[in-house]
């Protein structure tokens, strides 16, 4: 592998009003230092997507921002959310992700029928009245794009569903609880072709509505959704800049290597 | 010999293997039934014990083994639930847990002879719990929660973590994510264990001379006060359960049909663990089915 | 001290109905009898509650010692036992049970000497042909050391020696099932466990009846006791006396395979020494 | 401070139910660390007496061969061997491990690679019913079955080793049996199916891939079947023979460790030195218990990548 | 889902000399049909793709071709290689699997070390002279472009490789048997783009010596890499052409939507 100055890096100023923003990220698993000062800001109602080679720690960097991370990893700095530090100790976790939904590369749809999936969690929120369950279990499939498919089969197991269904469903399960952001990690890498393209079609439909930071090693999709793109090494923030200029225009030497294939 | 040769040799020794457990199996199976099958009558099952004179039955023994099963379930499950959560969930991977997890399993090699002197020590003189339903059921709680408690811990870390961080993701506590997700997904895994253990707590004997006891009071079946001393729900009554009886009947008994009652008796032990067995198995499989959604 | 323990809460009236709560403890051979009589005994004393339990004689007067149990069973003396304090112990004796070798059938020896039987359980004869049997070595078979069984016979045939190492077992039931089974076996055992699959011996010509032992005839033999701590009042002691009643002792303990206490001529002190009543 | 804000700085629901949870579990793990204190303490305390209170000489009880607590020795110490227990126990015990070894590994390939639904059907409940069969049914055939075979075969009375070896093979069988199924189901199945690729048969695959990554579960199933037969008492005691004599073959009677425990104690009276010295051969199971499960943890690390 | 006419195929004549094919194949998974009438015949050193939505069967197929459904599928038909049908029964289907060699979607490295791996095969095969093991542990491992990653580290376990080298791992394994043919389902998706190109390459060598059958569901990447396509649906094949062919002039409805992504 090509060796790379890690200390120099070009990251964007954000005009935009901001979703979220890391200050200062550090995280270590034990002893191994995974994540190098991150300074992101990312905007709302826009898709930021992250990329970068295998194990440079995009998953790891996207776990923290709604405390996916506590437990497996120390992260120090601070992670604003409406003016909040939400990597203080002090925070309440749940309300976090309540707010910051997170999907994942395989899909994982709960052991329950596909109503249950969606309605399960609304329930411990504390939502308990009939209409506004039916109502956002009817919303929230249809942002995700599987209403059609599964309407009339509500009862019947999540797990039967096909695997780009079921990420849908996961998608679906997410903004059911009205998250302002989302968090995706990889979901498409699983699917076939035909069910990513669903995949990022319902993206593009949400972006009206929520914030979307997306892990992707497929450069295609990064390049053909995303409003922003952070390309990370090693565990440095690289380059962060609208995605248009990232890959037409990287500013570093290591993006401009990676995106045009003459990386490692 | 090449290697498909020693394939077929392999095959050959393996399906041996199988096939002389399944007689030793069928043997033992057969030998018991065979004997005691015979001699089982409505009447046996539903008679009372005689100590001198042919002619007794089990039915105390019976409905002591089966009530002492059930409240020992009730007594071991709740903890043996709550200490295979903390193992898979909460444990820090660090020595204490290793110790807390030895001792565990010190405990369940433990002779049963020693937990039953053990509970009749503590439980029967200095908590004055007297020879009891309840003292058994305790003493038995002793080895039957170390096994319960590492089956459910492996069967919940069987369950992979994408579904734990499913539920996280969305803000829900462990504790939901524990109970409401990844419990019933190890579910049939947890069913077999209590189902292993049901049979060992059905067919214990050493550790309940001591402790439940060796002698079945008449009780009164239709008296549903549990509080009364003569209701057969009186937990704080001696029970003599259907082992203790075999082992009784084998070891003491001047009655001059022991040999029929023990080899009847032994035979409706099994029929019954059979029948809880597969019992247990189809309500797990429709509760999993209904929790799942799967068919 | 003369409370009857502190399981027993009975009342004090020694007229009327007794209450109270009563659990005897111990000798397994006694089991059954106490049981099948306490049962009989609660039919007229509804207030009555006796829990009778096994657990073996050492069990039962340990037990009864401690004050943990009301009634103590015990097939024998509690001046025999290790670590009992018998002061404090107050012996009833309800049944005497006679003792006799047992063995094989297919040994074929029915009498043997008092000194036969001692050289063979302290192994100095090993072979049946030395007793006038066939040519087969003699299995002996122990009962465990401590039980009832095992020292009342020990008292009256080994007078001091010690036993030959062999194997032992911890009950009746096994014990004939052994002696049946096993060529060359001979152990012993209380009358009631002795049935037509295995061969009772007569010493000296002394067949092993009851009459023989109530005549004092034949040697082997204990009471069984149920000791209690201090002296016995309420519910208990009016449970001891239905004990010894002609109720009991006519029907139950015959039925047992015991001998009743009533119909004793001779009588032992806890030294083993017998003398007529 | 919006809403949301000030949601994200109080406890909610979801942290009280935490709270609970973790409360209960905490309760339930320490509800059995108290009882394992409890009857290690007990077994502890009680089995020490005997050096403590009685004076008998550690090395004595376990280098000696007369098991006699009655009596007192030429030297005035009281005279306690347990080396023939302690040999027996292990003899039956290793060689019951030895011989269903083979047997419950056979049949759990059998369950978990040859893939025969129909099979694993049958045999899964058959062998968690051989485990809720009271051990006095085990004995009382080992004693109407066993003795009278071994007694046929090899002479002498049939009680002894080989036939408590015997009776503990069929009840460590399921034991063993189930906990290596579960080691085999274990190995992920890409391992197979990239071994069958290369054209591995069957056999090379379950031997050379299968088998080799599921050693560590297969040696905790060996040991904690050999506990169980360390640790049983009713069906052994039944078989065995009972004698407390050095074991001179497999044929001869002789006495385990729980066998003499169990045979004894209802007879002797508690605190006495013959009562101490059954809790001393207790002691001795659960060192014996505890030194197996060590094993079992250090198989379980070396066998780790 | 759009209906298709599933009758209807274009399969293409292939002149070039045949590695395998395919005689009427059928596959069912109990009463579920998965293949039907499966007339394929592949090239010798070519790349042949196979590519179609999610559960139309392409792992099916393939795994068919080296008997690996042997116990989980029913499989009725020929399989002709070098003139033998080795789907019959008789055939020993260790040999099969020696000369049709398999990489499978998820690395799949044995828990042993880097040199281990490689020749566990080659001594179950019998083959135990160590300089013959020393040189195909080369040559295959140079084949596979991983040697210089590796040379120096044989010993180390293979499971501490990153996933793309696990995967070229897979692929030096299979070809250090020396098989004729070689069968890849979706061997890259796992992977991130960097580790992808690095197998393309490596199959884009390899086809000099090998006939290789790759499942994929990137259509980048079989058009990049294969000289035939086949197009699957619902367990038909609908078309069989040169690469070019299929993604430029497809000659059937559903093969124009899918490559064109208008399809489902
Ligand atoms: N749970 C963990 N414990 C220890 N180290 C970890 C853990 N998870 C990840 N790492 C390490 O942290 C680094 C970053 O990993 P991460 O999973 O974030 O990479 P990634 O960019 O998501 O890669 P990929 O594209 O393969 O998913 C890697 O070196 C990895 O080995
Ligand atoms: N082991 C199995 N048992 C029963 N049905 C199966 C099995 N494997 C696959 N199937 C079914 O066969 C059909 C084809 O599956 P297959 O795995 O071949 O699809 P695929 O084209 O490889 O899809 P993907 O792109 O998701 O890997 C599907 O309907 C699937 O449900
Ligand atoms: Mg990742
Ligand atoms: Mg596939
Ligand atoms: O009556 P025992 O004490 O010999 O059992």
């Amino acid at each position: 592998m090509k060796e790379y100055n890690l200390t120099d890096s070009y990251i964007t100023d954000i005009t935009e009003k901001k979703a979220l923003s890391t200050d200062n990220l550090q995280v270590y698993y034990g002893d191994n230092h995974a994540i190098f000062d991150a300074n992101l800001n990312f905007p709302r109602y826009k898709i930021t997507a992250l990329i970068g080679a295998s194990g440079c720690g995009k998953s790891t960097f996207l776990r923290c921002l709604n405390r996916m991370n506590d437990k497996v990893a120390r992260v120090d700095g601070e992670i604003m959310y409406r003016n909040t530090d939400i990597n203080s100790s002090k925070i309440n976790v749940y309300e976090v992700r309540k707010h910051i939904g997170m999907v994942f590369q395989r899909p994982n749809p709960f052991a329950k029928s596909i109503k249950e999936n969606i309605i399960f969690a609304l329930k411990n929120a504390g939502i308990n009245q009939k209409d506004e369950l039916e109502e956002r279990l009817e919303q929230s499939l249809k942002s995700a794009a599987l209403w059609d498919e599964v309407k009339d089969n509500l009862n019947k197991s999540a797990l039967a569903l096909s695997g780009g269904q079921q990420q849908r469903l996961c998608i679906a399960r997410s903004i059911a609880m009205k998250p302002d952001i989302l968090l995706l990690d990889e979901p498409a890498s699983a699917l076939d072709p035909i069910s990513t393209s669903k995949i990022e079609e319902t993206l593009q439909t949400l972006k009206k509505d929520y914030s979307i930071i997306i892990v992707t090693h497929n450069l295609q999709q990064a390049s053909r959704i995303s409003d922003y793109t952070a390309f990370l090494h090693l565990g440095h923030i690289i380059e962060y800049n609208s995605t248009v200029n990232v890959f037409t225009h990287p500013k570093m030497r290591p993006t401009e290597d990676y995106v045009s294939g003459n990386f490692g | 010999m090449n290697a498909k040769k020693i394939d077929h040799l392999a095959t050959g020794v393996i399906y041996t293997l199988v096939i002389s457990v399944i007689v030793i199996l069928i043997a033992i199976l057969g030998y018991i039934l065979f004997n005691g099958v015979p001699d089982i009558s409505w009447h046996f099952l539903t008679s009372a014990a005689q100590s001198f004179s042919a002619g007794g039955g089990i039915r105390d023994q019976l409905f002591n083994s089966l009530y002492l099963l059930i409240l020992t379930i009730i007594v071991s499950l709740p903890i043996g639930l709550g200490a295979g959560i903390y193992l898979s969930e909460y444990a820090p991977n660090n020595w204490t847990t290793e110790l807390i997890r030895t001792s565990v399993e010190v405990l369940s090699s433990l002779p049963s002879v020693v937990v039953g002197l053990f509970g009749y020590l503590l439980f029967v003189i200095k908590l004055n719990l007297g020879f009891s339903i309840l003292s058994g059921a305790i003493a038995l709680t002793f080895f039957n929660l170390p096994l319960l408690t590492r089956n459910i811990e492996e069967s919940l870390r069987g369950v992979p973590d994408l579904q734990r961080e499913a539920g996280m993701s969305l803000g829900l506590s462990s504790w939901k994510t524990t109970t409401k997700i990844v419990l019933p997904a190890a579910l049939p895994g947890i069913l077999t264990g209590l189902i292993l253990s049901a049979g060992r707590i059905f067919g214990e004997a050493a550790a309940l001379i001591y402790t439940a006891g060796q002698s079945a009071p008449t009780v009164d079946y239709t008296n549903w006060n549990i509080f009364s001393t003569t209701s057969f729900l009186n937990p704080m009554r001696p029970a003599e359960t259907l082992a203790v009886h075999i082992w009784k009947v084998n070891t003491e008994s001047v009655t001059p049909d022991a040999h029929l009652i023990s080899s009847a008796s032994s035979a409706v032990l099994i029929i019954v663990i059979l029948i809880f067995n597969l019992g247990a198995r189809f309500l797990g499989n429709k509760l999993y089915n209904k929790i799942t959604a799967s068919k | 001290n003369s409370d009857s323990g502190k399981d027993s809460s009975s009342s004090k009236s020694s007229s009327g109905e007794a209450s109270g709560k009563i659990t005897a403890v111990g000798s397994t051979a006694l089991q059954p009898l106490v049981e099948k009589a306490a049962a009989n005994f609660q039919k007229e004393n509804s207030k009555v509650n006796i829990t009778v339990q096994g657990g073996g004689s050492g069990t039962g007067l340990s037990q009864v010692q401690d004050k943990s149990v009301t009634i103590g069973n015990s097939d024998i003396f509690a001046e025999e036992k290790d670590g009992i304090d018998s002061k404090k112990l107050v012996d009833h004796k309800v049944a005497v049970v006679g003792m006799a070798p047992v063995i094989n059938k297919d040994v074929n020896v029915k009498n043997l000497t008092m000194d036969q039987v001692k050289q063979i359980f302290t192994g100095k004869i090993t072979n049946w042909k030395d007793v006038g049997g066939k040519d087969e070595e003699i299995t002996v078979v122990n009962r465990a050391e401590g039980s009832g069984t095992r020292a009342t016979f020990e008292a009256a045939v080994l007078k001091g020696e010690k036993a030959v190492k062999s194997q032992e077992q911890d009950s009746n039931g096994t014990v004939q099932k052994i002696v049946e089974s096993t060529p060359g076996a001979i152990s012993y055992l209380a009358f009631s466990y002795i049935n037509n699959k295995i061969q009772a011996v007569s010493i000296d010509d002394v067949k092993p009846t009851d009459e023989n032992v109530e005549s004092g005839k034949w040697k082997i033999w204990s009471y069984e006791h149920m000791y209690t701590n201090g002296k016995a009042d309420g519910a208990t002691a009016k449970f001891l006396d239905y004990m010894n009643s002609k109720d009991v002792q006519d029907s139950l303990v015959k039925d047992m395979g015991y001998i009743s206490i009533h119909n004793m001529k001779v009588q032992k002190d806890s030294k083993g020494t017998v003398s007529s009543k | 401070m919006d809403d949301i804000q000030k949601k994200l700085q109080t406890k909610s629901k979801a942290t009280f139910q935490d709270y609970f949870g973790k409360g209960i579990c905490y309760l339930c793990i320490g509800l059995i660390i108290l009882l394992v204190t409890c009857i290690l303490y007990f077994i502890a305390s009680k089995g020490l007496a005997t050096f403590t209170k009685n004076h008998v000489r550690v090395l004595d009880f376990l280098t000696k061969t007369n098991w006699n607590p009655g009596a007192i020795d030429a030297k005035g110490h009281p005279d306690i061997g347990a080396l023939p227990m302690i040999v027996t126990s292990f003899s039956v015990t290793l060689l019951a491990a030895i011989i269903a070894t083979p047997f419950a590994l056979g049949v759990a390939i059998f369950m978990a690679e040859f893939s025969s639904k129909r099979g694993t059907k049958i045999l899964q409940p058959v062998i968690e019913l051989l485990v809720g069969i009271p051990s006095v049914v085990y004995g009382f055939i080992g004693l109407s079955v066993i003795v009278p075979f071994i007694r046929n075969v090899f002479g002498g009375t049939g009680f002894g080793i080989l036939s408590g070896t015997l009776v503990l093979f069929v009840m460590i069988l399921p034991t063993i049996t189930s906990l290596s199924v579960d080691s085999l189901k274990s190995v992920p199945m890409y391992y197979r199916q990239a071994s069958l690729a290369l054209g591995a048969t069957r056999w090379q695959t379950i031997y050379k891939v299968v088998l080799r990554s599921a050693i560590p579960g297969i040696l905790t199933a060996i040991i904690f079947g050999m506990a169980r037969a360390f640790g049983e008492a009713l069906a052994v005691q039944m078989v065995i023979g009972n004698a407390t004599l050095m074991p001179k073959n497999l044929i001869s009677p002789a006495s385990t460790l729980t066998s003499k425990l169990t045979t004894d104690i209802g007879n002797t009276v508690m605190g006495t030195l013959p009562n101490n010295a059954l809790w001393s051969l207790a002691l001795i199971l659960l060192l014996m218990s505890l030194i197996l499960n060590m094993l079992v943890k250090f198989i379980g690390k070396r066998g780790r990548f």
